[in-house]
């Protein structure tokens, strides 16, 4: 079918890209190692306070890598007025949100897939038993944050104030799934039972499905004003 | 041609580097790891010392080369001398991440943790992250004369980091080890001493090696570069 | 047959009102080029027809179907080579174009895409970077799209810009072969010699009068404007 | 003279766009909002917590802040080339870093001192008495970030992947910059005598000076290569 | 006098050699004509005699000044108007010439900003912004800055491009006024028709190879490569 062509399309060409700018993936894992370091100086993470505000640190660190990374994500459309070849295809909008976000998704797991072996080790954390958990509950807010930042990348990138305005406009969205997220960690990190932190889950993946439908539903207008 | 004199300087004494970092090196590796006698307090686990101290130093030696040389390519702009910082930066990178990964490998034991927050150990990242960011920079250009200066600009405010590495131990409470040779004398064990200053100064002659010849490989890519590009244009490629 | 047929087409930007009441009609097989002084226009009235921009008021037909009704249908029929390039940087030439034509759901072959890229005479940079094309190139480039697309209505916006006296021959030849198939083109351009060489029919456009002169007379006359 | 000449010309074209653009700066401190907003939601801070980790969170959304503030910079002068201008231009280039900084200095505090009483007013703290101590602390501070800040806008601004080199360059050398506020803001949230935290004032003191001075001579390169 | 002299003059960027040892020389008062196919380097040659590129080898030298050297001094005579516009967005026409010429240490009075404004044909926009300029607009306001400094040398690329025809009369006219003051005029063009009027002496570049021919040739010859 053509809506499932045009997604394969714009995912290859994007992963394409990425491929050939490899130094890009992982300049945004450096750019989290950053984040990481500034937050160890910043609060004082040698003291009893570590266990309290570690879920926040390792969301915190991942949002504003998820902010760096998909924020540009529709920059390689506007560059050479993509955006516009775009708006005068004969195609389905909305299959253009499909394959930018599946590639947007598939990034920001690479990343995060890489970033946790690295809390780990720096902030000596016993997490290696509940690997399992934490990948899932990073996918279900992976997979919100990064239909928002999609959406949010391709309405910002063509305005002047890019920078400032993508966060502006992701972050008080994303506010449920950072909630979501830091409250599942701090659960699988207490080393809780499942059961006890399922329901942030559940919460996860109902955002998830929201804001996926309705971004997708919403970006033919964004194409097409 | 500066270059060619440069390049031919190089080759012409590269080997006695070479060959002086081996006897050193095998030197102190022998007495460090045969003929010298276990720590007091750490045991066998003291002897990661070896590696870790004279990596740790070299790295640092490492980027005060790149700091000079990026000084000295803003100042002649000559392409080798950029192909120079640019070998200084992947060694300093090499011996930097040898230091973390041995002085990691010695906390597990001493301090039970891979990693902590201690000011050495930061700063130290902090060098850690500016190479690598050095490095990426490099990547993101294209324009020659751009990639050079603009790298050795970074390298040069970078370079502020090293003395807060060699003096956090004396400016913060720390938990690792003081300076062992500072103007209140030496304070290592004579035992100990003679492996450590072999290491020292056998890993320091390695990296001069390794940074003559990384820099002429990088000169005869740059040709390189050229005569394919003057192929392309004469359309026989 | 009227391909392109534009009714008191009206547009403003912000405070300023750029067209006012432009009505044109350009039939099937036929090249219209429009010329006129800078900022009179001819840009934004060619984005209207590509369904770029929507006009403030007036209305517009693309071979026979409404332009603010069918819009989908419309862009099956047109392309539009603009001052965007559309080109995807890290995408090497035949990559982009089998990027651009394969969203649209045909597959062209190798032999095709070779074919129209020896045509306008950049076939031995087929494996470059995009990135590495200077501006003339990449118009060529635009213009082998096209050979593949084979639009029934095609957009050139300063379709002579940038290329050099061959690119402008072959620019010229392309013209004839489209409007020699029966497809529209309608082009902006300042140059006269060129443009004499395959126009139609001629316009130009002053403080939204569309005063329509014959190719002799374009030629021949002093100032256009 | 020239060299004032030239600062004041800066400075002044970039103060004039700022105020053209007053959103911008009410954007700026809307994402410190943002950031905030973040923080209290992924750390508990009903917590005992707060104490402890304040002075990080409120460094930490100034660092935030200024990276997406900083990073903008000289995005003003690509554009249009202007960086292309300047190099062409008879005139000491120091001269332009200086009047970029003393603009992006302003501009930064502005945003901070707009965020202080909003910083008191969410998490109820009690530093109208040390306001002077901590006017100075983001003073110096802010004089340190912007002078690195200034000088890296400059160098990435021009590359590919701008938004991720920025925070990666920038980062990883304000660190001391980051200990130093850190901690002698936590001496004035502890009511501390000014005498047992002044050291941390004299070693950002001592980096600003650094920073001002190097970035200042090294720029004249970053527009002469 | 030689205004502009380059000796075997060589350029490659990365894997591409764009300059092979060309040589030119152009003298006072007079304007000299470039053409080439696309790609050639002519823009390249350009950017080295404006000291924005530094060339690979060779040497040139303007007014008599080494231009590797005495660049700065060099930078005193000289003004390119090439493809970035040098503006800022949000500064009006008026203020942004104020901005050009100001940073270069002369404060020209509003009668002389006037003046050169009428003259290109853009005095009634002197107040709006220049974001609302289009492309032709954009270049007249490069001429009435250029008209300002009155530059000894005086680099142009694509001197032509993107005006329309009253534009390319008034170019014309601001290159005789320039030649019969005594500055050189170095520019490339594509526009055999406009360039016959101005150009003193006509080269070819092509294949890095730069042949002189008389602008009897230039007029009649069949193609110019
Ligand atoms: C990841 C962890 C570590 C890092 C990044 C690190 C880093 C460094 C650096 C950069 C130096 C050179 C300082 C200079 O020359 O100024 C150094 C020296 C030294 N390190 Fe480590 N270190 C680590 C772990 C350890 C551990 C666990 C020990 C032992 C308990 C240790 C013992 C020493 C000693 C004895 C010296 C020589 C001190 C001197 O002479 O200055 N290090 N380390
Ligand atoms: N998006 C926009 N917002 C505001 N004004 C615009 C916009 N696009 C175009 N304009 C204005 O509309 C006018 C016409 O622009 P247009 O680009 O259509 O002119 P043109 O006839 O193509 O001129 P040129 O020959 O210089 O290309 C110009 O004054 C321009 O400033
Ligand atoms: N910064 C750069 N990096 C890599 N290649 C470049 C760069 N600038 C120019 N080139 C290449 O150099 C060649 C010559 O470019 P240049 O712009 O000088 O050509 P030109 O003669 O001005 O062509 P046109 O008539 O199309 O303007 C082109 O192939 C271009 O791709
Ligand atoms: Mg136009
Ligand atoms: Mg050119």
């Amino acid at each position: 079918m053509h809506f499932f062509r045009v997604i394969r399309w714009i995912a290859w060409k994007d992963l394409l890209s990425e491929y050939r700018n490899r130094e890009n993936i992982s300049s945004m894992f450096f750019f989290a190692l950053n984040v990481i370091l500034i937050f160890s100086f910043s609060f004082s993470l040698d003291s009893e306070t570590i266990k309290e505000i570690m879920p926040g640190i390792i969301w915190v660190a991942f949002g504003f890598t998820a902010i760096i990374g998909l924020g540009k994500s529709f920059l390689i459309e506007v560059n050479n007025d993509c955006m516009e070849y775009f708006q005068t295809l004969p195609i389905p909008k909305g299959a253009i949100y499909l394959g930018k976000f599946l590639g947007n998704l598939l990034f920001m797991l690479t990343v995060e897939i890489v970033l946790f072996p690295l809390f780990v080790l720096f902030f000596n954390l016993d997490m290696i038993d509940q690997f399992l958990q934490l990948l899932l509950i990073s996918t279900v807010a992976t997979i919100g944050l990064s239909a928002l930042g999609t959406l949010f990348s391709a309405l910002t990138v063509q305005i002047r104030a890019r920078e400032v305005m993508f966060p502006i406009l992701l972050l008080p969205l994303s506010v449920p799934i950072f909630i979501g997220a830091v409250e599942a960690t701090r659960g699988v990190l207490n080393a809780d039972a499942f059961s006890l932190y399922s329901h942030w889950i559940e919460l996860l993946v109902v955002f998830d499905v929201i804001f996926v439908i309705v971004s997708f539903w919403i970006f033919e207008f964004i194409l097409d004003y | 041609m500066v270059a060619t004199r440069f390049i031919g300087w190089l080759r012409k004494y590269e080997k006695w580097f070479g060959l002086t970092a081996t006897v050193l090196i095998s030197a102190g590796l022998y007495t460090g790891l045969v003929t010298s006698s276990p720590d007091y307090y750490q045991g066998e686990v003291v002897r990661i010392m070896y590696v870790h101290v004279p990596f740790a130093q070299t790295a640092m030696l490492a980027y005060s080369t790149l700091f000079l040389c990026s000084i000295w390519y803003l100042w002649k702009k000559e392409a080798v001398v950029d192909n120079a910082c640019h070998a200084a930066a992947g060694l300093s990178l090499f011996f930097t991440a040898g230091g973390l990964i041995t002085g990691s490998i010695w906390g597990k034991p001493t301090w039970n943790a891979w990693w902590v927050w201690d000011p050495r150990l930061t700063s130290f990242a902090i060098m850690f992250l500016t190479l690598v960011g050095y490095l990426m920079l490099r990547t993101f250009l294209d324009d020659k004369e751009k990639k050079a200066t603009f790298s050795a600009i970074l390298a040069i405010i970078g370079f502020v980091d090293l003395p807060i590495i060699h003096f956090s131990v004396e400016w913060w409470r720390s938990l690792h080890q003081p300076l062992s040779v500072s103007n209140r004398g030496v304070s290592i064990a004579p035992d100990m001493l003679v492996p450590f200053t072999l290491m020292s100064i056998g890993v320091g002659i390695l990296f001069s090696y390794m940074l003559m010849v990384r820099t002429q490989m990088l000169y005869l890519e740059h040709l390189l570069e050229a005569k394919q590009g003057r192929l392309l244009n004469e359309g026989q490629l | 047959m009227n391909a392109i047929l534009g009714t008191s087409l009206s547009k403003s930007f912000q405070h300023y009102q750029v067209l006012k009441e432009v009505s044109i009609s350009v039939q099937a097989g036929e090249c219209y080029a429009l010329f006129g002084p800078n900022g009179a226009g001819k840009t934004t009235l060619l984005r209207i027809f590509a369904t770029l921009h929507r006009p403030s008021s007036g209305s517009f037909e693309i071979m026979g179907m409404d332009g603010k009704r069918d819009r989908v249908k419309v862009r099956d029929v047109i392309y539009l080579i603009g001052h965007g390039s559309y080109l995807y940087d890290d995408l090497s030439v035949k990559e982009n174009i089998q990027f651009a034509i394969g969203i649209r759901g045909w597959n062209p072959t190798e032999a095709e895409i070779k074919k129209a890229l020896d045509q306008v005479g950049i076939g031995r940079f087929a494996r470059l970077r995009s990135r590495y094309l200077s501006a003339g190139m990449k118009k060529r480039l635009s213009i082998a799209k096209a050979l593949l697309i084979r639009p029934k209505v095609l957009f050139l916006d300063e379709g002579y810009a940038s290329l050099d006296e061959r690119g402008v021959g072959m620019m010229n030849e392309c013209i004839r072969s489209f409007t020699q198939a029966g497809s529209a083109v309608l082009m902006t351009t300042h140059d006269r010699g060129p443009t004499a060489d395959v126009a139609h029919r001629v316009g130009v456009l002053n403080r939204s009068v569309l005063t329509e002169i014959s190719v002799k007379d374009m030629v021949t006359a002093d100032a256009l404007f």
